[in-house]
Formats: C-alpha cells, sequence, structure tokens
C-alpha cells in the first residue's frame, strides 16, 4: 500500500508538471495580448512592449513556465532585475519555494492570495458538502426505503426542483428573502473561525452552503437511491435475511455499506472541485473564494493567478483522487493493493 | 497387437472422416504468459501467469477438437490465441499452413474472415443498440463481400439458417431469449463463411432445454458448410457428444489427448480419470447414492508459479519422485491417443515404474541418466504420429 | 488607481491634491478646480508649458510630517517606472518635458537628471515644464491621483498599490483587502484648518467590494440594518426600477454620468460619406437606449463629447431624432448609388442588454437599405478591436474622460498619429485620418486656456460629424440608491456621477 | 393430515405486477422426511427457486400473495408473524445459495460473515462465535481454518466460497437446508467435492434437504424424491429411482434427451425440447407444457390445449404423481425416447 501511495503521488506531480504545461499553452494560444490590456487605453507600442517586459511576458512560453517550475523548486524574486534590486530593495519581492508566482495585477504573491483565499472556499465547500451529505443521503436512503410511495415521489420531485434552478437564482433567493427580507440570517459575510468562532463563521456559512447544497443534493438523493436500491437487490442482502438477521442490522451492515461506498468517491471528488470555488455561489453571497479569483485571474489575464489556481486545484482534486482510491481500498477488500 | 488400435478412429457422428491431408489448424508448443506486475514503487514484472504452456494439437478441415479442463486451465486463452484476440507468448499457430501467430492486426484482416469465434455469453457479446440485421450484416459490410443491397437478403438467409425468423432482422438482441441470442451469435460468426469457428463454452449460459437445440444446430451447420471447430467446454458430456477428437488441459497444459473412445473409455491419465469420475450421471438413479469416484484432494495450483515437473502432481495419489524433477512428455500411446503421465494407465492398471524415465534419460527418481537410451522418434509435437508406445508390453508399435 | 470612482473617493477621503474639485451640486462649479494642498489654482506661463504650484502650510501625512515639495515630486516620478508599476494614466509622459528616451523613474534614477530639470521644486513651490501647453493641467490635476504627493519612504512600489499613506481626513484602518474592500476611520494628523474643502463627517466608512449588483439593489431597497447608512456606485438595475417606488423612490437620484456610447464606421470599409450618413441617419438611438433600461439607464446624446465636459457644444451635424429617420437614410444610400442591401457587419461587446440593443439598431438599419449582420465579441472586445483584422463595418465603444475636458476625448480617440499603426488601431477603432483633424489637435493642444481650446474642438467635433467619424448613442446615466439615514447626498460630475463622499453625513 | 417433517400444502407464490398476475408457484405440494432429499428441477422460471424461497419466509416484505400451508414440525410458517419467522430463519430453516461470490458481502470477512449468522441466533461473544465459525470451516474443509477465517471472500476459490457458504448455511445446525443450485458454477470436481460434503453433513445432522438444480445427474446421485416443477407447477413427483428410469411426462423426458449422458452411448441423439419456456404473466391453457409438447397428438381431441390435467398417479402406481393427459407414457417413453438417447439401456428395462 505505501508503495503504491508513493506511486501515485509521484503520477500526481507529474500530472501537476503538465497541468501548469497546459495552463501556459493555452493562456498564451488565446488571442488576447495580455500586456496591451494591463497598458490601459492611452499606451503606446513602445509602452506596450515595456510592460510586456515588465510582465516578463516577452519570453517565449517554455522560458516563462520555465522560470514558473525554478520558482516552485528553489524560489524567485519579483521582478527578477538586479539593476532594480540595487537601486531599490524594497520593490523587489521574494518568493520562496514552492514559489507559484507573483501578480503584477493584484501586486501580491499568488501563493499567499491563493493561501487567503482558500479557507473561504473551503469552508463554504465543507459546510455545503456536509449539509448535502446528510440531508442527501438520509433522503436517498428514505426514497428508497419507500420506492413507489409518495413519500419517494416527492424526494426525488423535491430534489429535481432544486437541481433544476439555476445556481444564482436558488442563491439570490436565499439571499434575499432569509437574510435582506425576512433577515433570518445575517447578511452573509465570510467571517474566519479566528475572528469570532465557530459559531459565527458557521451561520455566515449556512445560506451559501445551502445554495451550493441544494445542486448537489439532487445528484446525491438520486444516487444515494439508486445506490441503495441496486444493493437492496444483490445476492449477499437475500444471503443476510435468509441468516435471520434483522432489518436494522440488515440495512446497517450490509446494504448501506456497500450502497454508500461508491458515494466515497463522488463526494471526494466533489469535494475536491469545490475547494476550487464555486464561482456562481461566491459572486452572489461575495464570499471571496478560489472561483471568484479563478474567474477574474481569467478574466484579467493574470497568467500568474491562472497558473497558481490551476495548479492547486489540480493538486486538490488528484490528491482527492488518491484519498478516495485508499479509503476505496479501506472500505472494499477487494480493491486492496499488496 | 491387439485389432482396434490399428483400426481408423470412429468418427463422429456428423463428421467427415479425416484424411491424410495437412490438417486446417496445427498449433505447435503454443504460450501465453501475462505478465505479472509487482506493486513496488517501479512495477516490474515479477512473474508470469503462465495460462498456456507448450499447448500442440491439429484440428482438419470439417472435424471437431474438443477442448475441456476446469476453470482457469487455459482453455480459453487458447481460443483467444487462435482467434489471435491475443498474440501469443511464444509457439505457432498454422493454419492452412501458414504460420499467423505474429501476424500484423492489417494482415490478420483476410484471416478474420475464416477463423470466428462463439462467445459463451450470449447477452454481453451483441451490441444492445444494434439491430439484429447491423449485427449480422456488419462483417459482410467491413468485409465488403457482398453488395451493399444483397446483404439484407444475406443476413435473412443466415437467420434462417440458425432457426430464427428472417422478418425479425430489424429487432434488437433484448428482443430475443438466452437460446435466440445465441443463435445471433452462431450467424454472426457464419456470416464469413468460416473454415474454423472457436465455440467458447457457447451452451455453458443457457438453460438445459435451450442448450440442445444450440447443440443440435452447430452439429447440423458443421454437416452442412463442413466446419472445423475448436470446441471449449467444462461440460464433459456434451464435449463428448460433439467432438470426436478431444484434448484436456490442466494449468495450461494439454495432459491427455485424442479420439473420443480412448480418452471417454480409457483415460490414462490421473487427471482425466477424476475429472471423468467426478460427472454426476443420471444413470445413477438406477442404482441409487453416489457413484465412486477418484477424489482430488485441495485446489488448482496457482498458474503463477506452477508445481514443478508435472503440473498436476500435487494432487496425484500415483506422484511419485520424478514427478516433481522431470516434466512427463506428452506421449502417444495409441493410434490417436496421448498422455502426459509417467504413470499413465487406465484405473488400476497404472505402471508401478515410469515408464518415461528411459525415454527422457532419466532414472526412476527422474535423476538424469547418462546410462539411458533416449528414444526421439516418439515425438511430442502437434498431430499423431504412425509409431506409439503400447502400455501393456512397454514396447513400440507401428500402425 | 484608475478608476472613476476610486479616483473621487480617495480624493475625498484620504488624498489631497494640489487643487481639487469643489464638493458643489452644480455642474459647471464642480467642474472648475479650487485650491487644496496649493495656495491657489496655479501660475502657468503664457503659452501654458509651465505651471507652478506653492504648498499651503500645515498640510501633514497621517503620521504628523508635513508634506513637502519633494513628495509632489516624487509622486510625478513614479509614474515613469513603467517596468515597475504597470498602467495607470500615462499623459504626464508625453507631456513632461524630457528626452524621448531617459528616465525610468525614482528607483534606477537612469535620466534622473533630466527629470530633475523638467520638475523643480523651490521651497514649497513645485514647478512642471511641458514639452507642450496644457491648459488644462489643473483639471487633470484635480482628476487624476498622478499628481497627489507621495512619501518615497512609504513607497514598496508595484505593492504600494493597496496600500494607503493618508493626508485626509480619514486613514485605513487595518489593511485594503482588494477584493472585499476596507474600513477607513479618521484621521488625527488631518487638520480641519488646512483644508478649505472636507469636513469629516461619519466616524466611520466601510468600503465592501464584491457583491453582485443585484443583491446591492435588493439591499438598498430592504434598507435594512447597516445598510440605511448605506451608499452606492452601482446603479439599480431595471428589472428593480419597478421595485424603486414610493419613499424608496425619495432615496434614489438620477444622475449623468461621464460616460457616452458611440458607434464608429470603419473608414477602411464603408469610404462613400453617403453611406455613412445613411448609417447615421437611421441610428436608432431611442431603440438602443429603451434597451439599457430607458430614461433611468440613459439619454440621447448629441455628441461624443459627455455634456458635463469643460466647453461642451452640440455637435450641429447630429440632428436627426433619437428614434432615427428610415427616410432620410434610404435617400442617401440612393444618392451614393450603392447596391441595395447594402451589406454591413455590426461588431460590438456582448451582454444580453447590448444584444437587444444591437438588434434594435441593425432593425432600422435594415429598414433604411442596409443588410446588417450582428458580430457580438466577448470579454476581450477592446484589445480585439484594436486589431486591424477584425470584421466589423461598424464599432460600438463606451468612452468616459480621464478629466473632466475634451483634450481627454477627442485626441486619444481620433489623432491617426498616435493611434494608428501597422499591427494596431488603438483606439481609433474606425481607422479615421484627417490631417484637418490632427492639425486641429495640434492647435488645439497649443491654446494655453481651456476655453480658447474648447473653441477648436468645437471645430474638430463639427469636422468629425462632418465625416460621420462616430455616431452618437447615449450618455450614460447612475439611477442611484441610498440608504434611509443617509444625509448630504450628492453625486455629479465632480465625482464623475458617483456620489461625493466629501458631503455625506449619517442622519437620524 | 400428513405427519412428515416438512409438508408443503397447496403453496401458491403471485406476485401482482403491472402487466398482470404471475403466479411464480401454483398450488406446490410436497412432503420431506429429516435425513430425506427432494431434489428439484425445471428451467429458470419454473418456480423451483420461489418456491423455496418462500419456505424461508424470504418473500415476506414484498408484494407477493403467498396462499396454502408450509408445515415444518407441525408448525405453518406462513402463520408466524415476521418476527417469529427472522428467528426461525438461518437456525431452523437455512438456505445455501448459488454464485457465493455475490451471496456473500465483499466488504466482511468470510469469518465475520459466518459468526453473524450465529450470533444473531445465540447470545454468545464474538469471540465464541469467532471460534464457532472457525470450527464450522474446518468441518466443510476449509484447509487452515483459523487462518482463512480472516479472509474475504474473493480471497478464497470458488469451491472454498460454496464450502463457506454451506458452513454459514449449516453453522446453526438447520433441520431442514435449502440448496439453491449449490454447485452450478463449479468444476465438476469441485462440485464432486461440495455433493460429497453435504451428503456427509446430512448422515451427520440428519438434516433435510432440498435441493433446487437443473443438472438431473446430481439429482440422480443425491436426492430420494424428485420434484420436476414446469411454469409454476409440479409437473412429475416421485422416487429418484422412479421418475428418472421410467418418466412419464414428456417434459421430463425432454429433460433427460436435452443432455448428452457421459457415460452411455457417445452417438446417442439429442432431442431438444423445442421453443422457449412459457411466460409466467401469460401462461399457456390447458397443460402449460403443451405448445412444446411432441407428443400431445397422442391425446385424444384438444384435452392437452384445453385442460389441466392433474397430478395423479401414473400407470405404474406406487409414489409416482404426474400431471399429463397420455395414458400410456411408460410405452412410448421406451419405444420412442429411450432408443434414441440411450439404446444401450432398451434391452435392461
Amino acid at each position: 500500500m505505501g508503495a503504491y501511495i508513493v506511486r501515485r503521488i509521484l503520477v500526481g506531480a507529474a500530472l501537476l508538471v503538465t497541468m501548469s504545461l497546459v495552463t501556459f499553452l493555452l493562456f498564451f494560444a488565446t488571442p488576447v495580448d495580455y500586456a496591451r490590456l494591463a497598458c490601459g487605453k492611452t499606451c503606446q507600442p513602445a509602452q506596450i512592449e515595456e510592460v510586456r517586459k515588465s510582465l516578463g511576458y516577452d519570453d517565449p512560453v517554455l522560458v516563462q513556465w520555465g522560470k514558473f517550475m525554478k520558482g516552485v523548486a528553489v524560489g524567485r524574486e519579483f521582478p527578477d532585475d538586479p539593476a532594480l534590486r540595487a537601486a531599490a530593495p524594497q520593490l523587489v519581492t521574494e518568493c520562496p519555494a514552492p514559489c507559484l508566482g507573483y501578480s503584477t495585477q493584484t501586486n501580491s504573491l499568488v501563493g499567499t492570495t491563493i493561501k487567503e483565499r482558500l479557507p473561504v472556499s473551503l469552508s463554504l465547500a465543507l459546510v455545503a458538502f456536509i449539509l448535502w451529505i446528510v440531508v442527501g443521503v438520509a433522503f436517498g436512503v428514505i426514497a428508497a426505503l419507500r420506492k413507489g410511495t409518495l413519500i419517494d415521489r416527492g424526494i426525488v420531485g423535491i430534489a429535481l426542483f432544486f437541481f433544476a434552478f439555476p445556481t444564482f437564482f436558488v442563491g439570490l433567493f436565499l439571499y434575499t428573502y432569509f437574510a435582506i427580507k425576512w433577515q433570518v440570517f445575517p447578511i452573509p459575510r465570510y467571517t474566519p473561525i479566528a475572528d469570532g468562532g465557530v459559531w459565527p463563521w458557521l451561520q455566515n456559512l449556512l445560506l451559501p452552503g445551502a445554495t451550493l447544497a441544494l445542486f448537489y443534493m439532487a445528484g446525491y438523493v438520486r444516487i444515494t437511491r439508486a445506490f441503495v436500491l441496486e444493493s437492496m437487490g444483490e445476492d449477499y442482502v437475500r444471503t443476510a435475511r435468509a441468516k435471520g438477521l434483522p432489518k436494522g442490522v440488515i440495512l446497517r451492515k450490509h446494504t448501506m455499506r456497500a450502497a454508500l461506498t461508491p458515494l466515497v468517491t463522488m463526494a471526494g471528488l466533489d469535494l475536491a472541485s469545490l475547494a476550487g470555488g464555486a464561482i456562481i455561489t461566491e459572486a452572489v453571497f461575495n464570499y471571496q473564494g478560489l472561483g471568484l479569483l479563478a474567474g477574474t485571474a481569467a478574466r484579467n489575464g493574470d497568467l500568474s493567478m491562472s497558473v497558481g489556481i490551476v495548479v492547486t486545484l489540480a493538486a486538490f482534486v488528484i490528491a482527492a483522487n488518491i484519498i478516495v482510491d485508499v479509503l476505496y481500498a479501506v472500505i472494499d477488500p477487494r480493491v486492496r493493493v499488496g | 497387437m491387439e485389432t482396434p488400435m490399428t483400426q481408423d478412429v470412429p468418427a463422429g457422428r456428423h463428421s467427415a472422416p479425416s484424411g491424410s491431408a495437412a490438417p486446417l489448424l496445427e498449433v505447435d508448443d503454443l504460450r501465453m504468459w501475462f505478465p505479472v506486475k509487482g506493486s513496488g514503487l517501479i512495477r516490474r514484472t515479477v512473474g508470469h501467469v503462465q495460462a498456456v504452456d507448450g499447448v500442440s494439437f491439429q484440428v482438419r478441415a470439417g472435424q471437431s477438437l474438443g477442448l475441456v479442463g476446469e476453470s482457469g486451465c487455459g482453455k480459453s486463452t487458447t481460443g483467444r490465441l487462435i482467434t489471435r484476440l491475443y498474440e501469443p507468448t511464444g509457439g505457432a499457430i498454422r493454419f492452412e499452413g501458414e504460420d499467423i501467430a505474429h501476424r500484423s492486426a492489417r494482415r490478420l484482416q483476410p484471416l478474420r474472415r475464416e477463423i470466428q469465434m462463439i462467445f459463451q455469453d450470449p447477452y454481453t457479446s451483441l451490441n444492445p443498440r444494434h439491430t439484429v440485421g447491423t449485427i449480422i450484416g456488419a462483417p459482410l459490410a467491413i468485409h465488403q463481400v457482398v453488395p451493399k443491397d444483397k446483404i439484407l437478403g444475406r443476413v435473412q438467409e443466415l437467420l434462417e439458417i440458425v432457426g430464427l425468423n428472417p422478418e425479425h432482422y430489424n429487432r434488437y438482441p433484448h428482443e430475443f431469449s438466452g437460446g435466440q441470442r445465441q443463435r445471433i451469435g452462431i450467424a454472426r460468426a457464419l456470416t464469413l463463411q468460416p473454415k474454423l469457428l472457436v465455440a467458447d463454452e457457447p451452451v455453458s449460459a443457457l438453460d438445459v432445454s435451450i442448450q440442445a437445440q444450440v447443440i443440435n444446430l452447430l452439429s447440423d451447420l458443421q454437416r452442412e458448410f463442413g466446419i472445423a471447430f475448436l470446441f471449449i467446454a467444462h461440460d464433459l458430456a456434451i464435449v463428448r457428444h460433439f467432438c470426436p477428437e478431444i484434448a484436456v488441459m490442466y494449468l495450461g497444459k494439454i495432459v491427455e489427448i485424442g479420439d473420443r473412445d480412448s480418452l471417454y473409455s480409457h483415460p490414462s491419465h490421473p487427471y482425466t480419470q477424476a475429472l471423468l469420475s467426478a460427472v454426476p450421471d443420471v444413470r445413477q438413479a438406477a442404482v441409487g447414492g453416489r457413484r465412486e469416484r477418484i477424489r482430488l484432494t485441495g485446489d488448482v495450483p496457482s498458474p503463477i508459479n506452477p508445481p514443478s515437473g508435472c503440473r498436476f502432481r500435487t494432487r496425484c495419489h500415483l506422484a511419485q519422485e520424478i514427478c516433481a524433477k522431470v516434466e512427463p512428455p506428452l506421449l502417444q500411446i495409441g493410434p490417436k491417443h496421448k498422455v502426459a503421465c509417467h504413470f499413465p494407465g487406465e484405473i488400476g492398471k497404472a505402471p508401478e515404474q515410469p515408464i518415461t524415465a528411459r525415454l527422457l534419460g532419466v532414472d526412476q527418481h527422474g535423476t538424469p541418466d547418462p546410462g539411458a537410451e533416449s528414444v526421439t522418434e516418439l515425438g511430442t509435437g502437434p498431430g499423431y504420429s504412425d509409431t506409439w508406445l503400447d502400455l501393456q508390453n512397454r514396447t513400440v508399435v507401428s500402425g | 488607481m484608475y478608476i472613476g470612482r476610486d479616483l473621487a473617493n480617495a480624493n475625498r477621503l484620504f488624498y489631497r491634491s494640489l487643487v481639487s474639485f469643489p464638493l458643489s451640486a452644480d455642474p459647471k462649479e464642480a467642474t472648475t478646480p479650487v485650491p487644496d494642498l496649493a495656495t491657489d489654482t496655479g501660475k502657468a506661463n503664457a503659452d501654458a508649458t509651465e505651471w507652478s504650484f506653492t504648498l499651503r502650510d500645515g498640510v501633514t501625512w497621517q503620521d504628523g510630517k508635513p508634506i513637502t515639495c519633494e513628495d509632489l515630486k516624487y509622486g510625478v516620478s513614479r509614474t515613469f517606472a513603467q517596468d515597475v508599476i504597470t498602467g495607470g494614466p500615462n499623459y504626464i509622459l508625453g507631456y513632461l518635458d524630457l528626452p524621448k528616451s531617459g528616465y525610468d523613474g525614482p528607483y534606477k534614477k537612469d535620466g534622473q537628471a533630466d527629470f530633475d530639470k523638467a520638475v523643480t521644486c523651490d521651497g514649497n513651490t513645485i514647478t512642471y515644464k511641458f514639452n507642450k501647453p496644457w491648459a488644462d493641467f489643473p483639471l487633470a490635476i484635480a482628476s487624476l491621483r498622478a499628481f497627489d504627493p507621495y512619501r518615497a519612504d512609504q513607497d514598496k512600489g508595484d505593492k504600494s498599490n493597496f496600500s494607503v499613506f493618508a493626508n485626509g481626513p480619514y486613514k485605513l484602518q487595518g489593511t485594503w483587502d482588494e477584493a472585499q474592500g476596507g474600513t477607513f476611520v479618521r484621521n488625527d494628523a488631518w487638520k480641519q484648518d488646512s483644508d478649505p474643502l472636507r469636513k469629516p463627517l461619519p466616524e466611520k466608512i466601510v468600503f465592501q467590494q464584491g457583491l453582485t449588483d443585484d443583491i446591492i439593489g435588493q439591499r438598498l431597497i430592504a434598507d435594512s440594518g447597516d445598510d440605511q447608512f448605506a451608499v452606492t456606485d452601482i446603479p439599480v438595475l431595471p428589472a428593480q426600477y419597478s421595485q424603486v417606488t414610493g419613499p424608496i423612490a425619495n432615496r434614489a437620484v438620477l444622475v449623468d454620468s461621464p460616460f457616452t456610447n458611440y458607434l464608429v464606421p470603419n473608414f477602411k470599409t464603408i469610404t462613400d460619406l453617403k453611406v455613412r450618413q445613411a448609417l447615421l441617419a437611421s441610428t436608432n438611438q431611442e431603440g438602443w437606449i429603451a434597451a439599457a433600461g430607458g430614461d433611468k439607464a440613459a439619454a440621447p446624446s448629441k455628441s461624443i463629447v459627455n455634456p458635463a465636459l469643460v466647453g461642451y457644444a452640440d455637435n450641429p451635424n447630429f440632428t436627426y431624432p433619437p428614434a432615427g429617420d428610415v427616410d432620410a437614410a434610404k435617400k442617401l444610400l440612393a444618392e451614393a448609388g450603392v447596391k441595395t442591401p447594402y451589406k454591413i457587419t455590426f461588431t460590438y461587446r456582448s451582454n444580453p442588454t447590448r444584444d437587444k440593443g444591437a438588434s434594435a439598431l441593425q432593425n432600422t438599419w435594415n429598414q433604411a437599405g442596409f443588410d446588417v449582420t450582428l458580430n457580438p465579441l466577448p470579454d476581450t472586445y477592446y484589445a480585439d478591436i484594436q486589431k486591424p483584422s477584425v470584421v466589423g463595418d461598424v464599432f460600438w465603444a463606451g468612452w468616459g474622460a480621464d478629466w473632466p475636458s475634451i483634450a481627454s476625448v477627442i485626441p486619444p480617440l481620433f489623432d491617426s498619429r498616435i493611434n494608428l499603426s501597422a499591427e494596431t488601431k488603438g483606439q481609433d477603432y474606425g481607422s479615421y485620418e484627417s490631417d484637418t483633424v490632427n492639425k486641429l489637435i495640434d492647435e488645439a493642444a497649443s491654446k494655453s486656456t481651456v476655453d480658447e481650446a474648447a473653441k477648436v474642438y468645437a471645430q474638430i467635433d463639427d469636422q468629425l460629424g462632418k465625416d460621420v467619424a462616430y455616431i452618437p448613442l447615449q450618455v450614460q446615466k447612475f439611477y442611484l440608491l441610498r440608504g434611509s439615514k443617509v444625509g448630504g447626498y450628492q453625486a455629479g460630475a465632480a465625482t464623475s456621477g458617483y456620489p461625493d463622499l466629501g458631503t455625506i453625513g449619517v442622519t437620524g | 393430515m400428513s405427519t412428515s417433517f416438512l409438508s408443503v400444502n397447496d403453496l401458491k407464490v403471485h406476485f401482482p405486477t403491472e402487466d398482470g398476475l404471475v403466479k411464480a408457484t401454483d398450488g406446490l405440494s410436497f412432503d420431506l422426511e429429516r435425513g430425506e432429499t427432494l431434489g428439484i428441477v425445471g428451467e429458470s422460471g419454473s418456480g423451483k427457486s420461489v418456491s423455496s424461497s418462500t419456505i424461508l419466509g424470504l418473500h415476506r416484505g414484498s408484494k407477493a400473495r403467498v396462499s396454502g400451508e408450509i408445515l415444518l414440525d407441525g408448525v405453518d410458517l406462513l402463520t408466524l408473524s415476521d418476527e417469529e419467522m427472522r428467528q426461525r430463519r438461518g437456525k431452523d430453516v437455512a438456505m445455501i445459495f448459488q454464485d457465493p461470490l455475490s451471496a456473500m458481502h465483499p466488504y466482511y470477512t468470510v469469518g465475520n460473515q459466518i459468526a453473524e449468522a450465529y450470533r444473531v441466533h445465540h447470545d454468545v461473544s464474538k469471540k465464541a462465535a469467532k471460534a464457532r465459525a472457525v470450527e464450522m470451516l474446518e468441518r466443510v474443509g476449509i484447509p487452515q481454518p483459523d487462518r482463512r477465517v480472516d479472509d474475504y471472500p474473493h480471497q478464497f476459490s470458488g469451491g472454498m466460497r460454496q464450502r463457506a457458504m454451506i458452513a454459514m448455511g449449516l453453522i446453526n445446525d438447520p433441520s431442514l437446508v435449502i440448496a439453491d443450485e449449490p454447485t452450478t458454477a463449479l468444476d465438476v470436481t469441485v462440485q464432486a467435492q461440495i455433493l460429497d460434503l453435504l451428503q456427509d453433513l446430512q448422515t451427520e445432522f440428519q438434516t433435510a434437504i432440498i435441493l433446487i438444480t437443473h443438472d438431473l445427474g446430481v439429482v440422480a446421485e443425491m436426492a430420494d424424491d424428485v420434484l420436476v416443477m414446469y411454469a409454476g407447477r409440479a409437473v412429475e413427483y416421485g422416487t429418484v429411482k422412479e421418475i428418472l428410469t421410467h418418466p412419464e411426462m414428456p417434459y421430463t423426458w425432454g429433460l433427460l434427451s436435452s443432455v448428452p449422458d457421459v457415460s452411455g452411448d457417445p452417438d446417442a441423439a439429442l432431442l431438444p425440447i423445442p421453443g422457449n419456456p412459457p411466460s409466467l404473466l401469460n401462461p399457456p391453457s390447458g397443460c402449460a407444457f403443451h405448445p412444446r409438447c411432441t407428443h400431445r397428438d397422442k391425446v385424444a381431441g384438444d384435452l392437452c390445449r384445453t385442460q389441466l390435467p392433474d397430478l395423479v398417479p401414473g400407470p405404474r402406481g406406487g409414489v409416482h404423481l404426474k400431471r399429463c393427459h397420455l395414458s400410456d407414457p411408460d410405452v412410448i417413453y421406451r419405444a420412442e425416447i429411450l432408443p434414441e438417447i440411450a439404446p444401450d439401456l432398451v434391452e435392461e428395462l
């Protein structure tokens, strides 16, 4: 198992390197001249070139990528300009390894910005995740156990209803009614645990969390229902009944364990991809998470930030993949590797 | 010399008499070793599953060879090698005299018409999204053997041949029962008028009453079109019914091969004997209770690290020292009967001394014996020679 | 910092300038600079190539140290460090009397001697020397922050963008979060008697960024809790107009913004003046404005120049009714003798509102005898249409003046010499090239007073109208809501149409 | 009133579906004594598995409509409450399923699953239950049971899994075991081992066994009585010797002649049953087998199509019931069937 995990991590790292390269290539494949954008509306061609140089966009793509990789490995300085360093050292930013780059648009180290934004997205993802897993799975199981009844149809129908509505609509609806009109919740504003403790943090996360959860919940209700139904029809559940096990034990020990295992994969990957931020939800509730950051970076042609985010997110997804696989091996002895 | 041994092998009910012409298919020392990867950081190949290890046999045009054995013995892998779904690790597959073992995919294309396969599972081997007409007609279109406008006619003809309603060409596989689906699979295999059909457990997924229908259909087709069969099955009774010649496999090797009568009435390998004695017999009802049988202990060993010498020795009641040291050759012991055992013989008639020792140049414990004479003319290649070792008299006789 | 509302807010709260716009509701008064850090509105030489300002006594930074002439000089010098600080209003680079290549800012100090000659300090008096007349220089100072003082010891280069070292009545508490905003509190070092303009009103000002327009509208309509003290620079969305009625409407104000929308015909493809005139005649401003949200969102415009700018005059060439004159257009096309329907492509930056507006324009153009293909482009629009290769016979564009002077409208948009090159069209998206106009631009630039320049600009605008170098569409309006406990609310030309934070207080 | 150990009387299991009523089992009756084995044979869908799982009460909680009597030791299992039935399930009546790979939970060790069957009916510690599981694994012939008890099902070979399945079924010493195709997926040598095991255990515990299979060879060697089912009904019922040597129902003939015989004449013909098994939703009228029956012409009139024959003693009398209108089946069998499928036996009989 240890070797397996190490191998997976190595493959994952290689994947990350590839993804960063792809991001670079994609970025330069777009027809937009980001130096021109950055320069402003009264820029003369000579100035644009100067800006291009100062942004580091004048090097060939591969050279830029090479510098990025070097930064990740050993760190860099921004700008990489010995003359400036000698003349005005306060202007040079140290970016220790692993350096994800320096954004000239936010004027900050990409790593620092991501570190600031990540907790927002993670908090949101976590609260949403817990909401949808608990509620989604519970309703999915209930629907499966009451298959074909009104309860089943009602649950599936409501889940689909929320699934069908766009997130921004659900989010706006919850925000407008629960926070602004009825004031059931405070107007959501991300409050770090460090600032106010767990309750304000959680309280502020409930509306955006619910927005996100409602979207995912539908899928989980349906999938849980399907898995539970499938599992209830499995031969081993029949065996369990034939042994004379009480219903509760059969449901808990035999049906649910098998039914919920595939959910681990889904949930793990969903959580990981959510760590990258749910752009729409973040935008509606003004939660400055990675999703919004990624959106802004892409829109503004902020290559450094884009690459940093892509690599961070990819790392999350790859890590989640590995964790999910390992978890799977723990749950399902059949997939254990030697 | 007893007369029956010199007689021609009784031909199967539906098969043409075997001629002396070159065989349609000749498999010589065929090997398929699947690599096993380690779980370390670098996934080195740490061993091989010796799924097929030195298998030789012949199939003559219009004839049937049965391949029996328990799960994991390599019979299905053999079938897949012959249809070149896999490329063998070693050995030769000569089809009409040409070795196809390592042919490129492109050069295999014409061969795909000649060798077709029928699969076990009629549920998964048909594409559920295609109509039966498309499924059966696809090979015609791919190989461009029939003009486009004639395909439907040919499809309907084929449906009729396999006993399905020709008007049902536009139905989907799920609209048919299991037996009918297997007929569709057979029709598809027949589309290009193959010379050899590899049938891998063609009836084991079917209800008993349907099995007989399909077996009879295959017999009729063989008689009508002169198709040769490599018939792979674990059901010894069905193989006996269908094939005039049968090979028994154990752990990737043929342990006994021969004509039907020799093999079923005079099995000379302890494994064949055990296998045959284990088949429940409906005729036992007249007597009541269980039949006498040879009990095998334990499970089939892993094909990754098969036992040394004779692979069956770990479960064999005859096994002696030599069995662990030397692998027994597939020795011809009758006009159409070969067995791979140091102590071959019908039940209760096994020799006390290894009859192979002298042939292999070892003593009776399997230790190399330079004084022993090696008899080289008893070849172990595919097919049968005119000389064989007579077990009772321990002499080489010729027919 | 280069966004209108940020520039205005900064001036009102924490960054004082030599001269500033007064807190006035009157557009004319609001665009006339008054002394702030300086003792007067500046002294120019005869041809306005040299400007001098003298610092007022007793003006200090938030740490109590006095603001010096060197601080002013340092502030200007930073603009030259284009390799460290990118973007921003770079006009100064073209105006200041320096050799073409040379000065690279206060960090590496190449060419520092040249700069020291162009900008000089004499005690508390700073003098700027320009290579050409800059009559409306005080307007630029009041509008842009590039001429504000800057303390060298607080300079962290590019990273300084979001740090505030104040000299106004408020200072930043903690740090500014570029995504969320920040909180400003009273600056104790600021003294009322040193500042003729500002009054400290609320104790604390919280900036909240990143909210969606929709939510902002909803919150201000709901007017609950702290939102009662809120002002915003985000106009109410057309979808929410129906909710702004009764007492809520009392909290709304409709102001002119400095932004205009206009169309440019492509002079490379539509070479026939009559065709351009036909296009102009059949342009449906009304339809465009209706799509934008009606009279609360925009008004028809009669020039590319925003009415709030100093020296504004209606362009006499744009006399067609706002809904367009299809018949006149038909006639012009007939006179042009071109084959109709005349195929044109309309290229614009896509969003749902503009998509609707574009089809309104398309409709009347088609009626007039054009055959219009719509070519909506994504967010990278401006960068795209600068490329000569991008397809379009008519382009949509928007512009807002950097300071309330026509000098920051017409030259950047229509001077072919600074815009057109092999690789780019600059801001001259229609590739308009007129020696007459270029010559007049030079003439306007040589005028030493704003009023004189305005007269020349009127001439240029007339020429542009005659050539149909552009077709005006609309002046954008801001329909702004505020909380019920906001007092002294004012939004207007001095603050680019945004709420004037210098006047706002809280009531109740 | 029967005094047999197990007595099933007129058992009906009907499933209402959207398309109509599926009569999976319709009026089934049989008796079984302790220590004896009843073989139930038939094609898939003939109702053999449904009937036996109904005995175990596995239909409870489904939509099945069940009527009739299942008397086990004089107690009608159908009248028990769900809880009472649950307590008997796995204890008095146990089931051994086919395909143990899917019948065992992949996530739990074999030992866990076997011990679980014990603990649910005995108030013992986990440790004691596990010890009992090891004991059972040893009894069914698993080598190194104390080590293998912690293996997962996928780590067992097919034969070992089936042994473990048997260990699970027999751990509570049930008096009735239902073995549903216990050897279908296994190789012949393993099948023989499993059948040996079942027989040994039966001798030891005097267990009554219902053996569901499609393999008449297995029935011939294992069972005392045999019940042939077709379309939810018994069509022939009697002692194994009687039924398999003198079958009187054309369906039984069909089953016998569809399968080649490993020890008989290798050139004997296979006589398939034409057509396909009927749909239980819409079974044929009269004798359900009549559309596939090649002997229906030998019955006067339209009787086979119109009238369901009763399950009555045949002309040879004794314990041999058949559901067929043919009046002289034994004659037909010997004259028409036997010479084709077993020419060598014609003389003997």
